[in-house]
């Protein structure tokens, strides 16, 4: 029988096993050590594997990249933690103007292909800047690779891809599934390769291209129209926003000629609008009806209305109907 | 670096560098300080509770809040980091602001938008903290430059925590306050930890003072526990501000006696005895055995003040309790000084959506 | 008569105007002061208007914004250079952050109306570093206000009004037209409004959105196109990024049926992405041809093949081409 | 702090501190010397003839560069800012290389990505470098780690200009590197302008070294325009590294007597008799006086040295210039270790579009 976990034991499990597999990996950050992580993704790992590979750090987020990109640059594997990934701003031009473009400045000389973990997004209670989803910075980065898990089972498969990718890699751990549920998760070696989404959910109808938390709140809005109006969602669980599986995303829409997407970060310029604009330039005689975004809204983080601010299953099924009765 | 203390733990004093407080603003002082601690056992309660989602104790760190917003005019601007509410308190902060803030509701005056704990105040130029570390420092500069730029006798104090030494802002922050030699006072309170990293991970310095003098800055260390030499050193600080001389480093040796936040477990990582050392020098029991052998406090007066605070408290947090969210149209306000198109439309989405039942 | 300006003397003489007028105006950057801006855009202000008012600062960019917030905090103007946008990433935790946060955090008690200009943009032979188009960060970012001028004449105008907001403004200055051309700028007061887009060009065939330097690739595409296919394109100089002017958008697509948007940023998850998916979601039934975007590629910004990664007019024709005969 | 000196700017050594190189190390070292000045002669006049878009002259501080490099062995790598190109020469870095990428053409190593003089080498162990200002620094740090935990005796420099000190990498690159105690040296080259920023608008310090102490390092100054100090700086600071003592924080007080690039008109912010005081000090002329006075070297021998450079680099550039451009693909290559679908794709769109004609 295989164990069940939640998203972040499999975190957790992911790192160990690699830990193991990899004696170049070194795991850092700030409270990775015996504290453990403030969500326990670290947890027993400096016990086990010694101070000389979980690190502890100093508290300057554009130290932990920098650091790691030395790192890198040097052969070994530095997975670093971001404690929340409101916090990576400060690391952001580390990120961006270094290990972004390393392997291109340089010709292909140099290069550091440092994985960064950190959670993201709302439904916690966390306020401003313990719940934000800043995916599409990073995917208008070209040198990045961006990947969001939405399960225990995915989480492992795609965070041990990850960590033998031969490039830097953003990847963003949807927080409020940490313990929200329990999945099956063989251990030992096995992956899920980056670049190829899944499909969640088959349907004729209305494509729904989601991933991350927002996979759930697609399924849960899916199921609602399939009983109420007899709406059939397709649901794709994208996986990895760069590189992006269009070949998925082609082959959805040509079937239902209908699409919306899900994102929890605010509208303008979000991830949303890549994907909506994909499908207007290249299948737009496709489609029978508007192309929709359902995402947070065009504000700070809120806190006493988050529940209002983040995609619903409810507002979702609202725009699904919109798209198909259009 | 010898640190300067005035009130030695056993709370006897130096009479050579008391500092010439009136005995009622001594007993104030020891006031704010009680409310501090009984606010935050009522915060970590309320948490506890579920009813209040979160709370940041400033335990053991009472000292250092108080004896510096005594030592500074109120017209002085403070730029907290969020171990620091007593100073908005004894400025006059409302009581009922800050409970209906913890309850996030429709009369909390940021909007219920802040995790509780994180409020300002304009009125008592106490500014609305952030939650990514160190990224006042830099600003309480810019706003030094600023009084002086605007010939005002203003000076201002930031604080920020031992592991806040690391962040850029601080680097940044002691470089341009030097540079443009604002006035400005920079007081660090080292606690010893950033949630669970000692401070021997954090610097490899043997004091955080010493880090001033690569600014071209005096840099002093104090006992953040001895209220006394917090106001001592504040007000000496302030004094070359105000006279144009430019920004001092403060370090305060100081404890976190509790959990780094109502999330945090620091059973995790602290050697309990390392705790039972630092519960020793309690700044409140020291500052009230100070004031009792001055005759400014009697035995039984503490229980007093505390329970008149918790009666005020009690009344203000059941009717919190009461009041309703804050309006959806708070969603979008104060995003911009206007409300654009795009926000009004979303607004308008939202409402309609909130009118339909799936 | 009107002096003749080019746009980098437009925007020093928008500054020295302000200057004069507003005293609690403060001018930073690095080498803003005895050098006058490595453009000159800051020529002569120390002289005139002295070194508390005209502010060489310390090379660090978080301290340069956080350190003019905290002078907008307490009531003075601050408007500060970053030389190269591509430098602004050390301060992106200071604008996104703190900045764009301020007034929504604190209840609309505090607030930080900074400016910040920075030149941006390719062409130049700048590479890497110092050609980027990052505007679409900054469009994702709730808070603040976008401005990309195309002329001497609107720089003026629309830097005075930014000059005179309540909200933080990044005001994008495209440094390959600093000198590419003069044009009459009125001395004395003229704003233009932000949040209003301007047609720069009428058509009937296609629209052409675009701002900043690649206003003048769509005009020359548009012109092209006129005379080679008979295609006549509108072209929407958008000027304000955010807020956007949505009726200026509107009133062209219902009219065309037609949309192409030019970006110099990389392609994923630019700008032009956001333009697409409004039109996808407002308008597509008025749509006759697919959406397209004429962007920078998605690779970090090149050096010897910089004018092969530039939307030229000659791409941009190519893709009216392929919308109008869609 | 004082400064340490070996050769003073007279040339005129102080034996017991001279260090032990022999006579054709010596020689090396003046020879590359010559070359870094002449490379920026060159670099700047095809500048100006518009032949190559860009260029950064080191002139003025060719004792730092080539007296590190000289004084560390060849496995340590070198962590440049972009005013050091003399350490890759020095070890065998092809000048063909050099022109090809000052061309930005097909033979260029990095592919025509860069501006002029911003090159790396792994096989000489020398750091791409970067264009914003510090990035390298904590990169050092981190870099320093993994000798390290491999335990290779390995160790490392970075450098850095008196501007760069004012960034956030900077302090979290001495931060990190002190905590984790890192085989690095930090070697900031303070040639007194950060472009035309001057040192005392950039620091309130005295001195940048004062900066070590407040991350508990080593702090020394030297003069960086006595190429001996230079080298028994770095050779000191290598054996602590080495021996697993962790960094040292360098100060070499040199000058930039030249433009900050090609870009850059210093007369528009320099006071010209600065720049005659430090013309004086030119650490190529000290350090011939010196060799010649132990007979190391002839009068004359310094011209030769130059215009056997001078015909090789000539017969590069008239090569370099027939060169085509990188192909197209190198548009493309190198974003990621492999060419996902989206770059396949727009790498078609315009080599299809080049084919067609408006
Ligand atoms: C930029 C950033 N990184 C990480 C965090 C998460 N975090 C919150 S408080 C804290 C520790 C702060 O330590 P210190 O500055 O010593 O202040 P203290 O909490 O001890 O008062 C950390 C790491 C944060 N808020 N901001
Ligand atoms: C982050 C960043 N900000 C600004 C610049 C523009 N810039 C390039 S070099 C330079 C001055 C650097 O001075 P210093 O560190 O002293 O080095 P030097 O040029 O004197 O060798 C500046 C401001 C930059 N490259 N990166
Ligand atoms: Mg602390
Ligand atoms: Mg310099």
């Amino acid at each position: 029988m295989m164990p069940e976990l939640t998203l972040v034991e499999s975190v957790r499990l992911a790192l160990e096993e690699e830990l193991d597999r990899n004696d170049k990996l070194i795991v850092l950050g700030e409270d990775v050590g015996p504290n453990g992580g403030v969500f326990r993704a670290t947890q027993g790992l400096l016990e086990k594997y010694g101070p000389q590979r979980v690190l502890d750090t100093p508290l300057s987020e554009n130290g932990i990249i920098g650091f790691a990109i030395g790192m890198a640059l040097m052969g070994l594997k530095p997975v670093a933690e971001i404690q929340f990934v409101d916090f990576i701003y400060p690391g952001f031009d580390q990120l961006i103007s270094e290990a972004a473009k390393f392997r291109y400045r340089s010709g292909g000389m140099f290069t550091s292909p440092l994985v960064i973990r950190s959670p993201y997004g709302g439904g916690v209670r966390g306020a401003h800047y313990h719940s934000q989803s800043p995916e599409a910075y990073f995917t208008h980065t070209p040198g990045l690779k961006v990947v969001i898990p939405s399960s225990p089972y995915e989480t492992k498969g795609l965070l041990t891809s990850a960590m033998r990718e031969q490039d830097p890699i953003l990847f963003l751990e949807p927080k409020r599934l940490y313990r929200a549920f329990k999945e099956e998760v063989p251990s030992g070696d096995y992956t899920i390769p980056l670049g190829k989404a899944r499909i969640a959910r088959e349907g004729e109808d209305v494509t729904i291209l989601a991933y991350g938390a927002m996979l759930h709140v697609a399924l849960e809005a899916a199921e609602l129209a399939s009983k109420n109006q007899k709406i059939e969602c397709e649901v794709i669980d994208l996986r990895t926003l760069v590189p992006l599986d269009i070949i998925a995303i082609e082959n959805s829409v040509k079937k239902t000629g209908r699409m919306i997407s899900i994102t929890e970060s605010p509208k303008t310029s979000g991830f949303s609008a890549e994907l909506s604009a994909i499908v207007a330039e290249r299948w737009i005689e496709y489609m029978e009806g508007p192309i929709m975004r359902v995402t947070g809204y065009d504000t700070p983080f809120p806190l006493s209305l988050e529940q209002e601010y983040l995609p619903s299953a409810k507002r979702t099924l609202d725009t699904i109907e919109k798209v198909y009765n259009f | 670096m010898s640190m300067l203390q005035i009130l030695d733990s056993s709370g006897n004093n130096h009479p050579e560098l008391e500092p010439n407080i009136p005995e009622r603003k001594l007993v104030k002082m020891f006031e704010y300080m009680i409310l501090v601690r009984l606010l935050d056992e009522k915060g970590m309660r309320l948490q506890r509770q579920g009813r209040i989602s979160f709370s940041i104790p400033s335990t053991g760190q009472e000292a250092t809040q108080i004896g510096a917003v005594a030592a500074l005019n109120s017209e002085d601007w403070i730029f907290p980091a969020y171990r620091e509410p007593g100073m908005a308190f004894y400025r006059g902060f409302p009581l009922v602001d800050l409970v209906n803030h913890w309850f996030i509701n429709e009369k909390d005056p940021q909007k219920g938008r802040r995790l509780p704990g994180l409020f300002g105040s304009k009125k008592y130029r106490y500014v609305n903290p952030s939650a990514p570390i160190g990224t006042q420092i830099i600003q309480a500069a810019g706003a030094g430059f600023a009084y002086k730029y605007l010939k005002e006798k203003i000076v201002n104090i930031v604080f920020f925590g031992d592991g806040a030494t690391s962040s850029s802002d601080f680097h940044s922050g002691l470089n341009f306050g030097a540079v443009f030699k604002t006035p400005t006072i920079f007081f660090c309170q080292n606690n010893h930890w950033a949630i669970s990293v000692p401070l021997s991970k954090q610097t490899g310095a043997a004091s955080l003072a010493d880090k001033a003098k690569g600014y071209g800055l005096p840099g002093i260390q104090i006992d953040g526990n001895d209220i006394l030499a917090v106001y001592h050193a504040v007000f000496e600080a302030a004094k070359r501000a105000r006279a144009g001389e430019g920004p001092t480093f403060i370090e305060a040796v100081t404890y976190r006696a509790g959990p780094h936040t109502s999330s945090d477990d620091p059973t995790r990582y602290r050697p309990k005895k390392d705790l039972e050392k630092w519960l020793k020098l309690d700044p409140i029991k020291r500052f009230e055995k100070y004031l009792i052998s001055k005759k400014f406090l009697k035995n039984g007066q503490t229980n007093k003040i505390r329970s008149s605070f918790d009666i005020e408290i009690n009344t203000l947090i059941a009717k919190a309790e009461e009041y309703r969210p804050p309006a959806l149209e708070t969603l979008f306000s104060d995003v911009y000084s206007d409300l654009p198109w795009h926000l009004k439309e979303q607004l308008d989405e939202i409402a309609s959506l909130q009118r339909r039942s799936i």
